[in-house]
């Protein structure tokens, strides 16, 4: 499977996600350093100590040079440069650290996504206009019209605080990160909430994918040569049914790296997504831009992955 | 002749729409005989390819097989559960389709499809393959081990198509069904499918059913043939008597509207007026009589049964071809209907 | 009409006939990825004489609707000439080819998907006219209907949409939008390919009827040789972007003078199976080449009963010249045919 | 298989004039999901116009109730931290949450339709740039970005609008390109033009109409995504600002408040899922009812 030509479509994918990554922190890079206000300036700050400060982050110089100087760091020291509000702390291993408790977090809500979507999809298209299809088809619209806040915020709700108090805190879930999955309040319920949604919706398009292919030609050629109906659902249907579903993978992969913003936050998940939207707020420029770059190789490469994937279940598709 | 080897009586097939109920298959009754070759010819919608489907119970939703007997070796198949028809498909009786390209499984190897055919009814792995390449030899596909690891995307729409029909010989059944196996396929193809096909037919002895509309298939192929029209057979009998001597005015009226290649002079094709009937509000009496020059008063109201018309042929008439010669003077005629011949017809208003 | 029509031969088209169309030296590639090409057409001369039926036939791939689309200017050529009477087409652009699409229109293969299924069946056909401002109003109405009636249809039915409609009857509407514009040149492609036999009958003794009524000529192209053969004067035959043959009808029949419309004829089965159990149905091994990477010299020649390989067949060309009077063949060995 | 089905069944009742607009509205009638959202949104949508100009108490009101306190005759839907009036800042909400979702889509439209046009019909160099913009788009993470225009441009509705059609214009450009690309090469397109029609008329006369079902679907399950959108930027506290409330706003105060007002998360959270569904249900129904195959 891994082709001289794939391997080489492989090498391109990577270079332009270089290419790519680079262009867009550069963009975010000269766009916030334009703006007025940052993080340095605060009132305790008294004489020469603002200029020193601009001249450790280097900004008190001409833009280009800074921007050099930040290209020049990112590529030949993988170096992102220092927070501004904590000041001394350097980017880069902050990131990567937090980068690991996003990426844990979401393969956990990527696994649940698929594995729960697909098997709910397929259950539904077999049992196509029966009660089960109703209400399996009724509760996806459901599920991905809940924003992943409103379920976190219900299952928080339901495991911290109704639990506590029915049981009168005998019994409840610690809602928080530890770093040891002590708790399932620490990476089960955030990667419910992340995952919920998009498992409706990959629920609905195995489902709409796999009625369209029990339609098809060779799956009544299947029948006709005598296979068992098990074998046709698990080998000629499904594995044809799948390759719809993987042109949503990429976007899903995206909305679940972000939707991690939002889910750390609620659950104090120290990650990229926590990280990210504490430095909007403060306006630390430094974290923001290395943040986003993380980011943005990250869904690069999310969606490669996905791209290899389908030369995994399509036969007909090569590079 | 020895006993027939598939009886089907009166087989009905329904399909419950929006508008009602369409009558794709209305009461069709044959014999097919082993080793025969049996045709069956008719237009979109005529019911040939449900009829075909049905023997097998393969007729997709929202159809439903709603009536009459398919007798084979003594069991009704209509009558087996699930797993015993099952052992029947691809065992006993294999089909082949009309589109090679979508009738292959895209992500599966073309041969390991062909050992599916075997898998499936019990013969081990190894024995499968061997027997695959052996059939892919015998389809003449060249190069059989290498097209063995090919996806059906990587043939030619030809090579496609004899690996339909390796895997349908898989298990040497005793009846292979062919539904318009080459209407996809370019004419130099068809022939070359459609040889193919005789030859197998005569070598192995298994008893063909060659779903088509084109007649010239029939004329080549088959030994025996039914017309069906509306979901109807209107005649049949040996294909010799049936393309020299038709009785039923839509077989004589088919066999006249279609240019020969052959033909040295150029004569104006003799074209069947107004379409094919709507199957969920089909004609009173003879179904095909709004569009027949010969139609009497009777055959508005009274339908017409299969009666015997020569030997081994039988037609559903009250107007044979005989006594619309003898009557009407069938062969002079341009069109006896009032205003039918031009191109303006009124009967189109609906 | 009606009566005139029933019996005898197709209007003749004596070979000193003014050429309406004339073809020279056609070429369309289409990119086909990696710097490749697929050689549709590929170098491609002939003409259409006014007023006669040349029949096109070839199987699938070589390049017959692609020709269709050149010669009405649908689509550019990549190089050669497409003139009809003395105007160069293929150096008209924009308005000015535009104005010539009244005399040049084409009927579709598909009658389920050429015709908009937004509009009703009196504003496809009407919309000829509408382009070219020709009628409007009450004279717009009675011009439909006319055509409807003219196509052999309730003239009442101008206000319906084409899904109320069967196969046939959209493949008349299309004829009707052809029409419209009194066309001097209309070209069928695959005009009847996706309708019933009975069907098929009618639309083709329609088009036979319009053609002497309205004085048109037709290009006729179609991957059955027995319909092309039937409804054609000459017949034209095509292989992997390439003019095989050209000939009169009767005669490609009775003495063809190239291989491959010879195997194309004997491969089309006779519905009659006194004649049908004698002959030899294959003439031919293997499947038509891919047109991304044609075969050298004669482009035939991988699946050529009579080829000498590798020369001259498998080397040089061979040009499409006379092989006999007004009969145009593309073979070094066309007498051993 | 589906094809000798539908050679069967599909030979038509033959309704009298029967356009495929009104067959799509009796099929869109048919669907009671979708009548019921149709219903719901009608009536959210009145409610958001009366709010305008009369609420039950101002939403920006401090002390009209004491803090936190739960729902009451007073106030329906309780108090929040700063005893304000819940309701009525929930129906001040809705104003956002609609001008968001609807704005945005005008906006999409605006753009998508005229590019995905263009580039579909006219393929070649135009198209190649506005694929690639597109790919390009679809490869940077969208909130994030929204996040970052709101940073330069500032919150106000007016940017969230802004940034919301920035990273999701190329929805409907996609799609329609993509009809474009299918319909330009239907007979009928072709038919059009050989029967003389200029450019102008086959975008406009042909192509649009026909694709025009999937875009009225794609709009409007694009408000939903918006007002979505939207509700996150606020939750995060960088989109519409206090005190103006968003739903999102609304939810993100009540989080805090979790243990010992519930109620003020809750009832943002649930108006807005209530609001996303009727959206979503709708957009399945006139899916549905525009394109009968979809239908199973």
């Amino acid at each position: 499977m891994l082709t001289r030509g794939t391997l080489l479509y492989i090498g391109q994918r990577l270079v332009l996600i270089a290419f790519t990554v680079v262009a867009v922190s550069s963009i975010v890079f000269l766009g916030i350093h334009r703006l007025p206000g940052d993080a340095l300036f605060n009132e305790h700050l008294h004489g020469t100590q603002y200029e020193l400060l601009l001249h450790h982050y280097g900004l008190d110089k001409p833009l280009w040079e800074q921007y050099t100087s930040f290209l020049q760091g990112m590529f030949l020291h993988g170096n992102l440069g220092e927070s501004l509000v904590n000041r001394g702390v350097p980017i880069t291993p902050l990131v990567l650290r937090e980068l690991t408790v996003s990426v844990e977090v979401g393969l956990f809500a990527l696994i649940f996504t698929i594995g729960l979507g697909m098997l709910l999809g397929v259950v539904a298209a077999l049992r196509q206009n029966s009660w089960v299809d109703y209400v399996l088809s009724t509760t996806s619209v459901i599920g991905y019209s809940m924003p992943s806040f409103v379920i976190a915020t219900f299952l928080i709700l339901l495991f911290a605080v109704w639990l506590d108090n029915l049981t009168q805190g005998t019994f409840y879930f610690q809602i928080g990160w530890t770093g040891t999955y002590g708790s399932i309040g620490e990476i089960w319920l955030p990667a419910f909430a992340l995952g919920f949604p998009y498992a409706s919706i990959v629920a609905r398009l195995t489902r709409a994918s796999m009625l369209e292919v029990i339609r098809q030609d060779y799956i009544r050629t299947a029948r006709a040569k005598g296979l068992r109906e098990t074998v046709i659902t698990i080998r000629h249907a499904l594995r044809n049914a799948l390759i719809p579903v993987i042109t949503i993978l990429g976007p899903l992969v995206i909305g679940i790296i972000t939707g991690g913003v939002i889910i750390e936050n609620i659950f104090g998940i120290p990650g990229l997504g926590k990280e990210f939207a504490n430095s909007i707020l403060n306006r630390d420029y430094n974290i923001v831009i290395g943040v986003f770059t993380m980011y943005a190789a990250l869904v690069g490469l999310a969606n490669l992955g996905v791209d290899l994937l389908y030369v995994v279940i399509d036969p007909r598709i090569r590079y | 002749m020895a006993n027939p080897i598939l009886q089907v009586r009166d087989l009905r097939t329904q399909f419950a729409t929006e508008g009602g109920i369409v009558k794709a298959v209305d009461g069709v009754s044959f014999e097919l005989y082993p080793g025969e070759s049996l045709g069956i010819v008719g237009e979109s919608g005529s019911g040939k390819s449900m009829t075909a489907l049905s023997l097998l119970r393969l007729v997709p939703e929202p159809g439903r097989v709603v009536g009459g007997q398919v007798l084979f070796r003594d069991q009704d198949l209509l009558q087996l559960t699930s797993e015993e028809i099952r052992e029947i498909r691809g065992r006993d009786i294999a089909m082949i389709f009309q589109d090679p390209q979508s009738s292959l499984n895209p992500v599966l190897r073309t041969g390991f499809q062909v050992d599916e055919a075997m898998l499936a009814h019990g013969k081990p792995k190894n024995q499968a393959r061997a027997r695959t390449l052996e059939l892919l030899k015998k389809v003449r596909i060249p190069a059989a081990e290498s097209r063995y690891k090919d996806f059906p995307h990587q043939l030619s729409g030809g090579m496609r198509q004899r690996a339909m029909i390796a895997m349908g010989l898989a298990n040497a059944p005793a009846i292979l069904i062919a539904d318009e196996p080459t209407t996809a396929l370019d004419v130099t193809v068809q022939a070359q499918i459609l040889e193919l096909l005789a030859d197998l037919n005569r070598e192995l002895g298994t008893a063909i059913i060659m779903i088509t509309h084109n007649m010239g298939v029939v004329a080549g192929l088959c030994t025996r043939v039914l017309v069906m029209y509306a979901g109807e057979i209107v005649e049949q009998g040996p294909v010799e008597q049936i393309f020299a001597n038709p009785q039923h005015p839509y077989t004589w009226s088919l066999l006249k509207s279609m240019p020969r290649v052959d033909a040295l002079r150029h004569e104006r094709l003799r074209s069947i007026e107004g379409m094919a009937p709507d199957l969920l509000r089909p004609p009173s009496g003879c179904r095909f009589h709004p569009r027949c020059p010969f139609r009497i008063d009777k055959c508005f109201t009274n339908e017409p049964q299969l009666e015997e018309v020569g030997p081994g042929q039988r037609a559903a008439c009250w107007v044979t071809m005989d006594r619309a010669r003898k009557e009407m003077g069938a062969d002079e005629l341009k069109d006896i209907r009032p205003g039918a011949g031009s191109n303006v017809h009124p009967g189109e208003d609906r | 009409m009606a009566e005139a029509a029933v019996k005898g031969t197709p209007a003749p088209a004596p070979s000193g006939a003014k050429s309406l169309v004339r073809v020279e030296n056609v070429v369309k590639h289409f990119p086909a990825g990696l710097g490749t090409h697929v050689h549709a057409v590929d170098g491609v001369s002939f003409d259409i004489r006014e007023g006669e039926t040349l029949g096109l036939v070839g199987e699938s791939g070589c390049g017959k609707s692609t020709l269709a689309r050149l010669v009405t200017q649908l689509i550019p050529v990549t190089s050669g000439k497409v003139f009809f009477g003395d105007v160069e087409l293929t150096k008209l652009r924009g308005e000015k080819l535009r104005q010539y699409r009244r005399q040049l229109q084409m009927i579709f293969q598909d009658p389920f998907a050429s015709l908009d299924p937004r509009m009703t069946v009196g504003d496809i056909i009407a919309e000829p006219l509408d382009n070219f401002r020709i009628v409007r109003g009450r004279k717009r109405n009675q011009r439909v209907q006319e055509l409807l009636k003219i196509v052999g249809l309730n003239p009442n039915f101008n206000n319906r949409y084409p899904h109320e409609f069967s196969g046939g009857q959209r493949q008349r509407i299309g004829i009707a939008r052809a029409l419209a514009l009194n066309p001097k040149l209309v070209v069928c492609d695959e005009a009847i390919s996706a309708l019933d036999v009975s069907i098929q009958a009618q639309i083709v003794n329609l088009l036979e009827d319009l053609q002497r009524e309205f004085r048109l000529t037709y290009l006729f192209i179609a991957h059955d040789l027995s319909v092309v053969r039937h409804i054609s004067d000459r017949v034209m035959v095509m292989y992997l972007g390439k003019i095989v043959e050209i000939a009169d009808s009767v005669e490609t029949y009775s003495s063809p003078k190239h291989p491959y419309t010879k195997a194309l004829l004997s491969a089309i089965p006779v519905p009659d199976p006194k004649v049908q159990r004698g002959r030899r149905l294959v003439e031919l091994t293997g499947e038509i080449p891919s047109p991304i990477n044609p075969p050298s010299g004669c482009r035939f020649h991988t699946r050529c009963p009579i080829a000498r390989l590798p020369t001259p067949c498998a080397e040089t060309e061979p040009p499409l010249e006379e092989k006999r009077r007004d009969h145009l063949a593309a073979c070094h060995f066309s007498s051993d045919v | 298989m589906a094809a000798t089905a539908a050679a069967v069944v599909t030979r038509p009742i033959a309704p009298e004039q029967a356009s495929l607009w009104s067959d799509a509205w009796r099929r869109l009638r048919r669907n009671r999901m979708a009548l019921i959202s149709a219903v719901y949104l009608t009536l959210l949508v009145v409610v958001a116009i009366v709010a305008i100009f009369k609420t039950p108490y101002s939403y920006r009101a401090v002390g009209v109730a004491l803090p936190y306190s739960g729902p009451s005759a007073a106030n329906w839907l309780g108090a929040d931290i700063l005893g304000r009036d819940v309701l009525s800042r929930l129906l001040v909400g809705a104003q956002i949450s609609l001008i968001v979702g609807v704005g945005t889509q005008v906006l999409v439209l605006a753009v998508g339709v005229p590019i995905g046009l263009i580039a579909g019909y006219y393929k070649g160099v135009a198209d190649s740039v506005v694929s690639f913009i597109i790919n390009v788009f679809y490869g940077i993470p969208d909130l994030l970005v929204a996040m970052i225009l709101l940073l330069l441009l500032g919150p106000s509705l007016n940017n969230i609008i802004i940034a919301i059609v920035a990273t999701r214009w190329m929805d409907m450009t996609r799609l329609v390109r993509g009809q474009t690309l299918a319909l330009r090469e239907r007979e009928f397109i072709e038919a059009a033009r050989a029967s003389g029609a200029k450019p102008l008329k086959i975008l406009f006369g042909h192509i649009l109409p026909n694709a025009l079902g999937p875009i009225i679907v794609q709009a409007t399950f694009g408000v939903p995504a918006a007002i979505l959108f939207e509700a996150f930027l606020s939750f995060l506290g960088i989109g519409v600002q206090p005190p103006t409330p968003s739903w999102g706003s609304m939810a993100s105060d009540g989080l805090a408040a979790i243990r010992i007002a519930p109620h003020m998360v809750l009832a943002p959270s649930i108006a807005l899922s209530l609001t996303l569904m009727a959206f979503n249900f709708l957009g399945d129904g006139l899916r549905d009812a525009l394109d009968p195959r979809s239908r199973r």
